[in-house]
């Protein structure tokens, strides 16, 4: 349904995931498309937020070339910091991430992400946590983006790889967690949030085109919707722009 | 003088890494594989290895799909670039692979305990995760002070730590930059550790700038030269990362048979090193070369 | 652009450090200790401050002389080069200054604990000693996988940390080399750092060798440039040790009476570290100077 | 009583002390006289041997110019690995550490030693620890220098900086401690050694000159002899030709 539009919906949900950048903000900054979100954001309105990259890699300047993966040469470049892993998650641990991304195989109404095993039982073997569940865990909040369907959309996901909200309100601190959540998961389809009481998934807007039924049939659950229910806001000219530069050859956004 | 502990390839990998060694390598995560080392691994038949490290980009894929893997204990295992890794997948599913599933983290942990020599150490990450049901190396921990619920995570000591740096002397002694991953911990908690290295240097261009130095040289017990022995992931001030062939990876794996073909052309058929170098061929090592060299500026460490 | 965070001494002191505060400092243990910071310390008359460290070379002595401190948490107070810290053996046994009894490692367990966002670290040391009785950051913990006891050491996360570094831009990234002591964990447990630096360099420069950065420039809150600013003690690349001053010392602070008059010449009368500099004098400057240069080769950043 | 000698007491210990390393084996150095043992042995009869120092130095080459403190810019210089006290501590903890030297204020028979408080009530204020207790309680063996005065050598410390055996044997491990013990007590006046029975400490050999009365009459029990007693060996010419050019001034070895 994006035939007719002058993006991808990839664009569109690296867009979405850059606007949730402020500037100044420290980001611990995941592979692929959170990557091309964190730069998308740094090249355009938080221009001072600091990347943090597992491998052990701090910089707050953009890479000088495109690069596909974080541990690409040109990120290492002139960065503020080349140092262990074990830094990055102290750093992490300590509470001063304010904002990373993560993606996801399956996610349920509290914002609990599998990237471990799926089905009943568990067989399907999927490459496991690297650091989302890390991130989930210490952040002080994560953004989750992923394909919307209605096998990855499930009322509880078949295992907790990454901490959401749990069972609901009072679960994190429950079971020890120090701060976070997730704020907001970035789909296909559409952009959610949690609402503050139950700690459940609300349907905040729809991208461009899609339907609330769309939503609904990919959707594992009867999944709320918001009052203020509004369209994504579609990339602008200048946001399109930049994102082609970065990913020159359209790998992650191009389709 | 103490004794030069260079060798080949070969003899480091048959004398320190054995059918059933637990092995921690990949350990600077997408810098620095060393692949060249993982690929005698595979020629030399190792088998029931477990393979330790927080994600691991195709290597374990390859070692698992060439059958020398019984247990992985790891955050991830796939292809950076692309996702999934296949041989991992399968080998799992046919219940030919155990795992052991941790986050960077925890396996951060797990090696960081094991290097201090401490049994466990204690994090606030996981908590409330079902990483606890798939790792017995996961427990709780209450803070003797605070009375709050940390995460426990139980140290790891690997028979061998194999650690690809750019300069080692013969006796272990080696600079490595850039982004460091776990590699510094690797070292620390293996009995045995092998450094590949891009370049062997003096041990006095070694002790010029001991603050570039990874880990003390008595940890080491075998150096092997090793040039491109990292490729194609990329190695600071060596070489960059050589995308497409993660990217050809991919369907060279996605099925045991195209998985069969590429081990025998890029793994059995080569012997060794030199004959890798000599099949990746001129023009592709001079297209991954560095072309903007940025150099750090001198420090003095006069007196 | 990120706003500067170079000002003075006195704006950085006066803004950081306050009665009350818990500083720690001395954190490269016998090289790089703020000797000029501490000295703008006393001269702002700062009172109640706890001092943390593992072992100070004279400025904590020099700081309780002054009356600035009523807690210690160290490993040990005194001057190295002769034993025996006079005003602090005389603070603590006239009750004036409390002291937290740590070993180097445990007050290093400590703010890593700080640093890594855990309330405690396991260890294996100190056990069976009486710092358990002295101490109430210290006790027990038994490991939930192998039921072996450890020491378990409480997190401590000071207000401020005041760390001499070698080179810094305006926003506290910064280059450190020699022995690191417990400097980066120093900064990295504090609420607020001030780094003084022997010079203040672009970013470019610090950016050119980021395996040479200390710490993220985000935690740091106030840098300021202080050449000369941790003499009499070494720091790598600039001066050697001025061992006279610390002999010299130990005479100067047998007695209160001699320590007012050590406090008077070398402190409060100085004004700053333009005084202090300009006092110490050219002569000594050029005996304490690098004779012989000893520069690390360049790596390469590019790609 | 050595006026006629052509070597100081303190030569004679830190002589003592360099004999006390093996070939190859990693050294935790401290200040003063294990610094200067620890050089002399690096000198002449084990040049293999490689140098912890709590700074965060390990050093396999002697320090190009004569040393005072262990962070005097020669013994930085052309070091092998510059780092974190912590990671010396790690290498310590992880039993890499052969041997290393403590001095002390009051020692027991058990070998306990004490830099922190002395008196009844506790009152005279030391130092502290410094690494003491961590050398002691987790380096292999470790060795006490200290001077030998009746004041100094107590039935029991006032209070234990760093263990040695406890109340005797078993007690180590009781405790938790995973390794260790002392091995030799170098003082003024002769070598002593632990009874491997009880853990108790025996006079080994007397210094040269010094007699078993001088002993028993500085020493606060009733000290146990070794059915094999000996004198000491005195420096030999070579020895104090190469101590000389390192603590060229006599600073710690002149008196």
């Amino acid at each position: 349904m994006d035939i007719k539009r002058s993006y991808t919906r990839s664009e569109l949900m690296v867009t979405a995931a850059a606007r949730e950048i402020t500037e100044d903000e420290v980001v611990f900054v995941g592979m692929r498309l959170p990557l091309l979100g964190f730069l998308l954001a740094k090249s355009l309105h938080a221009p001072g937020a600091t990347g943090i990259y597992e491998l052990g890699i701090i910089r707050e300047s953009l890479a000088p070339a495109p690069i596909l993966t974080m541990g690409d040469l040109p990120n290492l470049y002139m960065s503020h910091w080349l140092a262990d892993t074990f830094d990055t998650m102290s750093i992490l641990q300590a509470g001063l991430v304010d904002l990373s991304f993560i993606g996801g195989a399956q996610v349920d109404r509290y914002g609990n992400l599998n990237t471990t095993l799926t089905g009943k039982p568990l067989k399907t073997r999927l490459p496991g946590s690297g650091g989302a569940c890390d991130l989930a865990s210490l952040a002080r909040r994560h953004i989750i983006i992923m394909a919307h369907e209605k096998r990855r959309f499930v009322s509880k996901v078949d295992y907790i790889t990454s901490p959401g909200y749990g069972n609901g309100k009072g679960w994190r601190e429950k079971v020890g967690l120090v701060r976070g959540g997730p704020s907001a998961v970035i789909t296909t389809l559409g952009i959610f949030r949690f609402d503050q009481e139950s700690c459940e998934m609300i349907l905040s807007s729809v991208h461009p085109g899609v339907t609330l039924n769309d939503i609904h049939k990919e959707t594992g659950w009867s999944i709320r919707v918001s009052n203020k229910l509004s369209e994504t806001p579609e990339p602008t000219p200048k946001e399109l722009d930049i994102l082609r530069q970065l990913d020159y050859q359209g790998y992650w956004t191009g389709k | 003088m103490k004794p030069s502990k260079l060798m080949s390839m070969r003899e480091a990998i048959s004398g320190f890494v054995h059918d059933g060694s637990s092995v921690v390598t990949c350990a600077n995560l997408e810098t620095s594989i060393p692949f060249a080392a993982g690929h005698e691994i595979i020629r030399q038949g190792r088998k029931n290895l477990t393979l330790i490290c927080p994600i691991s980009d195709i290597l374990f894929d390859q070692l698992i799909g060439a059958g020398c893997v019984k247990t992985v204990r790891a955050a991830w295992v796939g292809n950076v670039i692309t996702g999934i890794g296949y041989n991992f997948r399968r080998a799992v599913e046919k219940n030919q692979v155990e795992v052991e599933d941790h986050s960077n983290f925890t396996i951060s942990l797990a090696l960081k305990a094991g290097a201090q020599g401490v049994t466990f150490l204690p994090s606030r990450t996981a908590l409330g995760s079902d990483l606890f049901g798939t790792n017995k190396g996961l427990k709780t921990v209450v803070c003797p002070f605070t009375g709050l619920l940390h995460s426990a995570v139980a140290a790891i000591m690997p028979d061998v730590a194999v650690v690809h740096v750019q300069k080692s002397d013969s006796y272990g002694n080696a600079h490595a930059w850039g982004n460091m991953g776990v590699a510094r911990e690797a070292i620390m908690s293996s009995r045995n550790v092998i450094l590949t290295a891009e370049e062997i240097v003096s041990t006095e261009t070694i002790c010029k700038d001991p603050n570039r130095v990874i880990a003390p040289g008595f940890k080491v017990s075998a150096v092997v030269h090793a040039p491109w022995g990292a490729h194609p992931s990329p190695v600071p001030g060596y070489y960059n990362r050589d995308h497409k062939k993660f990217l050809d990876y991919q369907e060279s794996s996605r099925t045991q048979e195209a998985f069969s073909i590429w081990l025998e052309k890029w793994v059995l058929s080569v012997k060794n090193l030199e004959g890798y170098i000599a099949f990746l061929g001129k023009s592709c090592q001079s297209e991954l070369s560095i072309k903007k060299h940025s150099y750090s500026e001198p420090v003095d460490y006069g007196y």
